[in-house]
């Protein structure tokens, strides 16, 4: 018979997590394996509780979609008492998880933090000041690309100075709200914006231009690979994104899930790759949505 | 009848009475005046960049979208229906379909459609408060899951674009220097404020909310009037919504999340009772005007976001707890 | 209106509930099952928890909305201190620092007059921030991690230690609204303050008491969840409230207070609970559930104003007293 | 008497309400075993002065002493401690509680903290049996109708067993027959030793009831004298400081065409089958037992309440009523019984409060509202009621029982209505106001207007009407012509000992 999988992803309606949801459940019926999926909703409580319905379920496997590094140890050691072997996905959990994971597939956010720091030092050679844009005040996401982001600039010795970091909270308004504030306090001083995503990098282009009508913009750099943000890569607005394909995210994940259903040992990490892109290769790569 | 005049004249001392204390009504009015100065100075003094026309633009552009709201939401209040919490859905209705719909009619009928959409929100919304009577709380978080959902199931959660540059260049253009999205906001403040202070409907909207069941004896439609304000208010959210659209040129399920509390927080911040039947649209625009000024000098200093809701808690506290301790002094 | 319809609407908690099960147990596969309800309870305990808390509230005519921020500032508390207290005593300071936010809520409403609702949702803005000041916006871990899992463990086939303390005290929650005096007092306050008051009842104090309680007890829930997680968290609880004030105007406390009970609370919260878990085995997305869970809480209260409505009548025949 | 000990000495009692002195220097000393009565025209200040002995108010100024010790109370629970029981002019009650639980409020009999519901229920329902009410004990309070409450309030203060008692207008709203019963009532406690604090408007009971009478005018103590000393002309005198003579005028006016016409009106419930009809220039009083209807019959023809069966004609055309908008669109207005609940907005102007019904007959084609015309309506009906203070930009909250009332009706007046419905207009309301009141009712009929007044107090029902119709039970007379009618008949009808049911022709 058919096996089942337990799939608790963030949200069922995002920009990211959908496509990345459905690319799943497709794969999954490819591969002949049911999903019985869950959603969060981004709640880490509903989460945890999501992965003890897995279990009472008797699910073959969970994949999981962290919004917490340590919250789901416990449901995660108790799935494992059961013999029920689980992932993650798209975000990384605390080391302390990893014995009772089998895997994590995914991007590294922590990786796309670094990624974006050398770009950013890239395009500023190495000196100027930055602001960041960051998501969520608390959450995994924003912890690990602002974290790789500042370690990044410590261990390369980088001149560069944060001026200041602002959540936005992933969304588009808010960072246009704080752009405006952060471009009146520090006006030209600013030679460098890091976006946690491409969402909030346009809301701090639309500041810009709103302020300082045909000025060019500081080197922006965002993540995620989304449609629009290429085209401003295109037309100079951005310097650089991150793609980070949602639908590659979601095929690992179940693929990596179906090896382990088929008894095979499957390696502890699974990046999928993270491609940054600039002008230069802009209009060779595809967009991840 | 000249027997009965003389006899009303002779039954009371008319010096028994007397206007209350004016020095407490004096503060209550102008107490808020006196903050927003307070803060202007402070940032003065404290940024070089506070008092420059650059950053009252933007602070002015930044409450445009939450302002519209919360004109309606002073509606809300005043007829006392305590809170309309099914903004963050009108608004995403707002935007959402305002964007979503511009390739098949054209950016005005979207934008048209959008409105009205929100707006049969805020009707559904008028009904089940004011005609079935449920409490005003429940029934607009009842209709914001009902109607956010929706929205959700209907896009499928994927983020949506804008297709016509020019709506977009539109809410973007500039008059006298002025941001259009302003002079929008700064328009339908004082639409609200005529409706509310001049008109039959906004007497009608303060005596529903001053003494629903006096109101209703005196001819009042009163189940009209409360289902009113929160038709005023999805109308309102769903316009700031689209408007959100326009600007943004993109628009998610949860674009609207947080203005609710917002828009209450500017509302009773200014004075107006949640308890009904008192309030009025300047009031409440000061009220948003000291929240947003506060909030762009602790941005400005540099105070981290989650810190800023600290300030903003005691704030909101703080400024009802003294109109509250001036109103018992005896002020109107 | 037919006696037997007045019935079913009287009961219409009772009856909400059992269909949700019925469905649920024929559309399922699987739902019938003692692990489901085991499942189903556990998951209810922790909104359960807040409820009762709410319930006491709602019926005194008060609200919170800061319970929520409450829940996460006391797991914080109860996993911070483990390394200095221990794990029971870091427990008991988080349930305390639940106690402190509803002096500082009850204070807020009861000396300085604010109206509740503002005044919880200042709290709220502010407690929340507490929460990220306490763990610079970062997630923290716990000592032990066997204890969570201990604290899951399945007794009797069906309860978990949380369900079972929620069971218990929504059962003596019940007692003391129906049995005590000061449970009549806590309507009477809820129903009219001034009168109350003019009848010796210190209004005040039971409002303030009735905050502190309900604060308390969004501890106590935060504190269990961040010991079953091994977190404390800054974002914890953000999309509780809702779901908990849901729960309780389901079970037929209405928000102008005077009026609710604990048994309605507890059919509430299993009816909710039921919901999610059927819809959850269902795989159906998020936003229907809500639209779902919306349907249902819009329904049940229409229905409760019918029932109110239709109840005025025997008034009118005052000669069989 | 019994005893002559002194139960309460109030002294130089002050009180200041912001923009109000609502008392100064006031003395008032009460005996145990004696009825004392306060009398005063509205906004006098006696309801001021108990809630200050209540401990509801702290004085501005002044002493209070009870039984020889001097008192300092902060809230109504040390009042209760020292024996002090009031039932309030404004009911005091909770809803949401039964009847018992009501009486026993703040004192439930109890167990370990449990209580004992029947011991409860049987004592409830033996002091209502004693009060004569009949109500059901374990019945939700707000589901009773104003006078049975009134009387619930009564039983709540009976029952704790005060030494003094506060009773702050308790037969506003009660029948002669509940009056009766009360002041059998109240003389048993009198006996018993218990001081009574009674306040009234009605000087007929006052004489009827009181040891010693106390006359407060305008916020001050003008006498205490033995009730055996005074007449009912002499109190007024002292009230008003000035003669009031005639206390029930009746202006003469002409009949003319029907304009109401009310036939088999029903509401499945409380009322079933009213006839009756008002013409132009006539009062037709309406008049029962309390709880007999009055107030539901009135409400369902101003829209307020659902109607089942039966037809409302206006000047001969049939109309149909869903709204108080529609009712007063066909002409009819309604000043309801319960002034605070039902007839004011307290936080606004007695201008605006005035104006409300015809807002948009005073706006412009935006829905602007003219405040030219909107003042100089408020200041003429200020001025033609002589509305004290004269300023239509008060707060009407601020103003007396009295003045409040006539705002409430000048609101209708500005409608220009053809029938006027009033229920119990002058309920609460003092000798000087009240005739004021009857004034104003006895122009209108003069100029053609039809009026029904509903009162419970006969001899404003003989004084004022032209025809009355007297309701039992949710079930109407037939209109009876006001000659050779009597107090008796009507109490006759009230209470079905005379049966005159039907349609009227
Ligand atoms: N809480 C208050 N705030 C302001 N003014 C008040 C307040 N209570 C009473 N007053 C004013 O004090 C005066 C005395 O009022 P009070 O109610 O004691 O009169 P009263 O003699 O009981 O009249 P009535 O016969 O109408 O009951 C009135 O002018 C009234 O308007
Ligand atoms: N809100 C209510 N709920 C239930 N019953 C009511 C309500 N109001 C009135 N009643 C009942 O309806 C009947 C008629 O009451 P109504 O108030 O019309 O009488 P009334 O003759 O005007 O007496 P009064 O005004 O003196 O109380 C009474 O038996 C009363 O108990
Ligand atoms: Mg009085
Ligand atoms: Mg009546």
């Amino acid at each position: 018979s058919a096996k089942t999988v337990c799939y608790v992803t963030a949200a069922d309606s995002h920009a990211y997590a959908t496509p990345a949801n459905v690319a799943l459940n497709d794969r999954a019926k490819e591969l002949g394996i049911e999903i019985l999926s869950l959603s969060q909703n981004f709640d880490v409580q509903t989460g945890t509780e999501q992965v003890s319905t897995c279990i009472a379920r008797k699910a073959d496997g969970i994949i999981l979609w962290p919004l917490d590094p340590q919250a789901y140890i416990p449901a995660l050691a108790r799935a494992k008492q059961a013999n029920i072997p689980a992932i993650l996905i798209n975000s990384p959990m605390a080391e302390q998880a990893n014995d009772f994971i089998k895997s994590f597939t995914g991007p590294d956010v922590y990786e796309e933090g670094k990624l974006a720091a050398d770009s950013l030092s890239e395009a500023m050679k190495g000196e100027g000041a930055v602001v960041v844009i960051a998501g969520q005040a608390g959450n995994g996401t924003t912890i690990g690309r602002v974290g790789g982001f500042v370690d990044r600039l410590k261990e390369i010795g980088s001149k560069i100075e944060v001026l200041e970091t602002v959540n936005a909270d992933f969304d588009q308004q808010k960072a246009l709200v704080a752009s405006r504030d952060l471009i009146t306090r520090f006006g030209d001083k600013i030679t460098g914006v890091y976006a946690n995503d491409d969402t909030m990098a346009r809301g701090f282009i639309d500041a810009w231009k709103e302020a300082n009508s045909g000025k060019p913009t500081p080197p922006i750099v965002g993540i995620n690979g989304q449609r629009d943000a290429f085209d401003s890569i295109r037309s100079g607005e951005m310097y650089s994104t991150i793609v980070q394909s949602p639908v590659e995210d979601g095929k690992l994940a179940i693929e990596t899930m179906a090896e382990i259903l088929d008894g095979k040992e499957v390696k502890a990490r699974l990046p999928i790759p993270l491609t940054v892109v600039t002008k230069a290769n802009v209009e060779t790569v595809q967009p991840a949505f | 009848m000249t027997d009965i005049a003389a006899m009303g004249q002779t039954t009371k001392d008319a010096a028994r009475f007397s206007q209350g204390s004016r020095m407490v009504g004096l503060i209550s009015r102008a107490g808020l005046t006196l903050a927003i100065l307070a803060v202007i100075l402070y940032g003065s003094l404290a940024n070089p960049v506070f008092f420059t026309a650059g950053n009252f633009v933007n602070v002015l552009m930044s409450m445009s979208i939450v302002g519209i709201v919360v004109v309606g939401m002073t509606f809300v209040l005043v007829v006392g229906g305590m809170a309309d919490l099914s903004v963050p859905a009108t608004i995403a209705c707002g935007a959402i379909l305002s964007l979503a719909l511009q390739p098949y009619i054209g950016p005005v009928p979207a934008f048209a459609v959008a409105v009205l959409l929100a707006g049969l929100t805020g009707l559904v919304n008028g009904v089940l408060v004011g005609y079935v009577g449920i409490n005003p709380i429940i029934a607009t978080l009842g209709m914001g899951t009902i109607v956010l959902g929706i929205v959700q199931a209907a896009v499928g959660g994927v983020i949506v674009y804008g297709t016509d540059p020019s709506s977009a260049d539109f809410v973007k253009s500039r008059i006298l220097g002025v941001p259009m999205i302003a002079v929008i906001f700064i328009a339908i403040a004082i639409l609200g404020n005529f409706v509310l202070s001049r008109t039959f409907w906004g007497r009608w909207t303060i005596a529903t909310g001053g003494n629903y069941s006096a109101a209703q004896a005196s001819a009042v439609p009163v189940r009209a009037v409360r289902a009113g304000a929160f038709v005023i208010t999805a109308f309102a959210a769903g316009f700031s919504g689209g408007l959100l659209g326009l600007t943004l040129q993109s628009a998610r399920p949860l674009v609207g999340q947080g203005y609710e509390f917002s828009a209450i927080t500017a509302v009773v911040v200014g004075g107006v009772s949640i308890m009904g039947g008192f309030g009025s649209i300047p009031r409440a625009m000061a009220g948003l005007v000291f929240v947003q000024l506060l909030t762009n000098v602790m941005v400005l200093q540099g105070v981290r976001t989650p810190i800023q809701g600290f300030v903003l808690g005691l704030l909101i506290a703080g400024a009802v707890a003294l109109d509250i301790a001036l109103r018992k002094r005896g002020v109107a | 209106m037919p006696a037997f319809v007045s019935t079913l609407l009287r009961y219409r908690v009772a009856v909400i509930l059992c269909l949700t099960l019925a469905a649920a147990t024929l559309i399922v596969p699987g739902f019938a099952s003692l692990t489901t309800l085991s499942l189903g309870l556990d998951r209810g305990s922790t909104i359960g928890l807040i409820a009762i808390g709410l319930t006491v509230l709602l019926i005194a005519g008060q609200i919170d909305l800061s319970v929520g921020s409450v829940f996460a500032v006391s797991g914080i508390v109860g996993i911070m201190l483990q390394p200095a207290l221990g794990m029971g005593w870091a427990a008991l300071a988080g349930v305390l620092a639940g106690t402190a936010a509803g002096v500082v809520n009850g204070f807020l409403v009861v000396a300085l007059r604010i109206n509740s609702l503002v005044a919880t949702l200042a709290t709220m803005l502010v407690f929340r921030s507490v929460a990220h000041w306490m763990t610079a916006s970062q997630p923290i871990p716990g000592n032990d991690i066997m204890f969570s899992i201990t604290l899951s463990e399945i007794y009797l086939e069906v309860f978990t230690v949380r369900s079972g303390l929620f069971l218990v005290s929504i059962l003596a929650l019940h007692v003391w609204l129906t049995r005590t005096v000061a449970g009549r007092n806590l309507f009477a306050v809820g129903s009219n303050a001034l009168s109350a008051e003019a009848s010796g009842i210190s209004a005040g104090r039971i409002m303030f008491l009735s905050f502190v309680f309900a604060s308390t007890l969004a501890g106590v829930a935060g504190v269990l969840q961040s010991l079953a997680t091994n977190t404390g968290s800054p974002v914890y609880g953000s999309e509780l409230t809702v779901a908990v004030i849901a729960a309780v105007v389901v079970g037929g406390t209405r928000l102008e207070g005077g009026r609710g009970s604990a048994l309605g609370t507890l059919g509430g919260v299993l009816t909710i609970a039921a919901l999610t878990t059927a819809m959850e085995f269902q795989s159906v997305p998020a936003y229907m559930q809500q639209v779902a869970s919306g349907l249902i809480l819009i329904l049940l209260v229409v229905l409760d104003r019918t029932v109110r409505t239709g109840r005025r009548k025997p008034a009118a025949a005052p000669a069989h007293a | 008497m019994p005893s002559a000990a002194s139960a309460l000495h109030m002294r130089g009692i002050g009180k200041v309400f912001p923009g109000v002195k609502a008392l100064s220097d006031v003395d008032l000393a009460v005996r145990f075993g004696t009825v004392h009565a306060i009398v005063g025209e509205n906004g006098a200040g006696k309801s001021t002065l108990m809630k200050i002995l209540s401990g509801a108010y702290a004085p501005t100024t002044g002493t209070i002493e009870v039984a020889g010790t001097e008192v300092r109370m902060k809230r109504p629970a040390d009042a209760q401690k020292l024996g002090i029981r009031m039932v309030h002019q404004e009911l005091n009650l909770v809803p949401d509680l039964t009847v018992a639980e009501n009486i026993f409020l703040g004192r439930m009999p109890k167990r370990l903290g449990f209580f004992d519901r029947g011991g409860m229920v049987r004592r409830a329902a033996a002091i209502l049996a004693e009060l004569g009410a009949a109500i059901d004990p374990q019945q939700r309070l707000g589901d009773l109708s104003i006078s049975q409450q009134q009387l619930v309030e009564i039983a709540k203060a009976y029952a704790a067993e005060p030494r003094i008692i506060v009773l702050d207008e308790p037969t506003s709203s009660l029948s002669e027959h509940e009056t009766a019963a009360l002041f059998r009532i109240l003389r048993k406690m009198r006996d018993a030793g218990i001081a009574i604090i009674y306040i009234s408007h009605r000087l007929k009971e006052v004489l009827d009831i009181a040891d010693e009478v106390t006359v407060l005018r305008d916020g001050a103590m003008i006498e205490t004298r033995a009730a055996s000393g005074i007449t009912a002309g002499e109190m007024i005198r002292l009230m008003v400081g000035r003669e009031v003579s005639n206390v029930f005028p009746k202006t003469p006016s002409t009949i003319g065409r029907e304009v109401l016409r009310v036939r088999g009106i029903g509401d499945g419930e409380r009322f079933h089958a009213i006839s009756f009809d008002v013409r132009a220039g006539e009062i037709l009083g309406l008049t029962g037992l309390v709880g007999a209807g009055r107030t539901e019959v009135a409400r369902a023809i101003f829209g307020l309440a659902p109607l089942t069966v039966g037809t409302v004609e206006i000047d001969g055309a049939p109309v149909t009523i869903g709204s108080p908008a529609a009712a007063a669109r066909a002409g009819i207005a309604y000043v309801p019984e319960d002034r605070k609940g039902d007839g004011i907005m307290p936080a606004m102007t007695v201008r605006e409060n005035i104006s409300l019904p015809v807002l948009r007959r005073l706006a412009n084609r935006f829905g602007r509202v003219r405040r030219g015309a909107e003042r100089e309506l408020a200041g003429t009906y200020v001025r033609k009621f002589s509305i004290v203070p004269p300023d239509g930009e008060r707060r009407i909250g601020l103003l007396s029982g009295g003045n409040q009332q006539k705002a409430v009706i000048s609101r209708w007046l500005a409608t220009d209505p053809k029938v006027l419905i009033l229920d119990e207009p002058t309920r609460g309301v003092d000798v000087g106001a009240k005739a004021e009141i009857h004034g104003i009712i006895g122009q209108l009929v003069a100029n053609g207007m039809a009026v029904v007044m509903i009162s419970s107090e006969l001899p404003e029902i003989m004084g004022v009407c032209d025809r009355v119709v007297v309701m039992r039970d949710g079930r109407a007379s037939v209109p009876l012509a006001r000659e050779g009618l009597t107090e008796e008949r009507i109490m006759a009808l009230a209470t079905g000992e005379e049966s005159a049911e039907g349609e009227a022709a």
